[in-house]
């Protein structure tokens, strides 16, 4: 099923867009798996990606840990730990 | 009285702080983060997750509101780009007592640092970067994180 | 800047939060106490002991600035009479960092408490009665009388 | 010598005056032993006086014990526990 992806921060700059849509296989679970299958879209996501400890991801605009499952999400969102304030 | 603010406009900081002076407020504090003068940097520029961004900050201000029992709370972020010396957040509260209001306050700013989509970019003339996470935020994020009640009485 | 006023006039909290906002500054922290409007108060008179106050005040605010390595402290305390709802005191403080702005504002203003010779006279109506030291005030100040660093970080 | 006293908050209004201006005898060496001295002024001083866990005192605008010693003293304040803030 299509879910809307979107990137912030350094994230946003490697892979060159800021939202994409995709639709992973049934195979990609968590947010783990589909950070490892968006990687293979570009060498920007694999550069963003390169190192999932410095990754962060929201489901449905809530925040989540990697190995959160994405089943029914509509939106995710993967980008570097916040430093807001 | 909730009030959760993300704008690109500068902050005005004496209109809000005037707002939060409501009856049985007995106690009013505030914290005003400001984009430092001194360390070269020449534009610190703002990023942030719309939708997401005002629902984390309003959990953050219902959970010191209840925590607290607090009168008020106001959050104000600004996001985009900005100068040094200009104001980055503004974090308000009003209790009956004093010592509500200035646990609250700096509760709201540490689990913000940490817990709100926001991301820094500062540039220092034509070179630009993105400011890393820092341990001692979340060390100070995580002193909230026990339901530890205050060491100080109210 | 170290900066003490006790003053019969209203206080102007707008102006005093904006100049502490001086360069190098990462955070701005501000306590302001009013009169609470909640409680059958109908005038608040504050006596203090002219000379002893600014003294006592200056301490702490000195002692304040040392201890957290301010770049500025205010404390803004008025004195006579005033109505609920009017400010009593402010007191602001200016820092690099925010743990340090945030830790030295709680401080002043509970030393404050226990240190600085005012006096609070309630008037309920034609009710007056002279406001009891409290033993809580006393436990809060004292928090901060061990030499204990803070136990946030920077 | 003479030393000024001043009072404050109940006190003041106890003996009313918020200053005056006394000699004490020799024997009179520590602050506790001015409260003493002063509690046979007048009835106002009296009932000030009655309860001494009550009062706190300054000389020459220092907070002090009641124990401390006033020898030198310019000015000595005597007044309830503060309640400012």
């Amino acid at each position: 099923m299509a879910v809307d992806i979107l990137y912030f921060a350094w994230v946003r700059e490697a892979i060159g867009t800021g939202a994409e849509q995709v639709t992973p296989p049934d195979t990609v679970v968590s947010v783990a798996d589909l950070i490892a299958w968006l990687s293979g879209r570009s060498e920007g996501h694999r550069r963003a990606f390169a190192d999932p400890d410095r990754l962060r991801a929201a489901v449905d605009q809530r925040f989540v840990p990697l190995d959160a499952a994405i089943a029914g999400a509509r939106e995710i969102a993967i980008f570097p730990p916040v430093t807001g304030g | 009285m909730i009030r959760v603010i993300v704008q690109q406009a500068p902050i005005d900081t004496s209109v809000l702080l005037g707002a939060l002076e409501l009856p049985g407020a007995g106690g009013v504090a505030s914290f005003t983060g400001l984009v430092r003068a001194d360390d070269g940097v020449t534009v610190l520029d703002l990023e942030h997750y719309p939708g997401a961004t005002e629902a984390a900050l309003t959990d953050l201000a219902t959970a010191a509101s209840d925590r607290w029992g607090l009168i008020a709370a106001v959050i104000v972020h600004r996001v985009g780009r900005m100068a040094p010396g200009e104001r980055v957040v503004f974090v308000g509260t009003a209790a009956a007592h004093r010592a509500s209001a200035l646990d609250a306050c700096a509760f709201l700013i540490d689990r913000l640092k940490t817990e709100a989509p926001f991301w820094k970019r500062e540039e220092r003339g034509a070179d630009a970067r993105w400011v890393e996470a820092r341990d001692a935020d979340e060390v100070a994020a995580a002193r909230w994180r026990a339901d530890r009640t205050s060491d100080r009485p109210d």
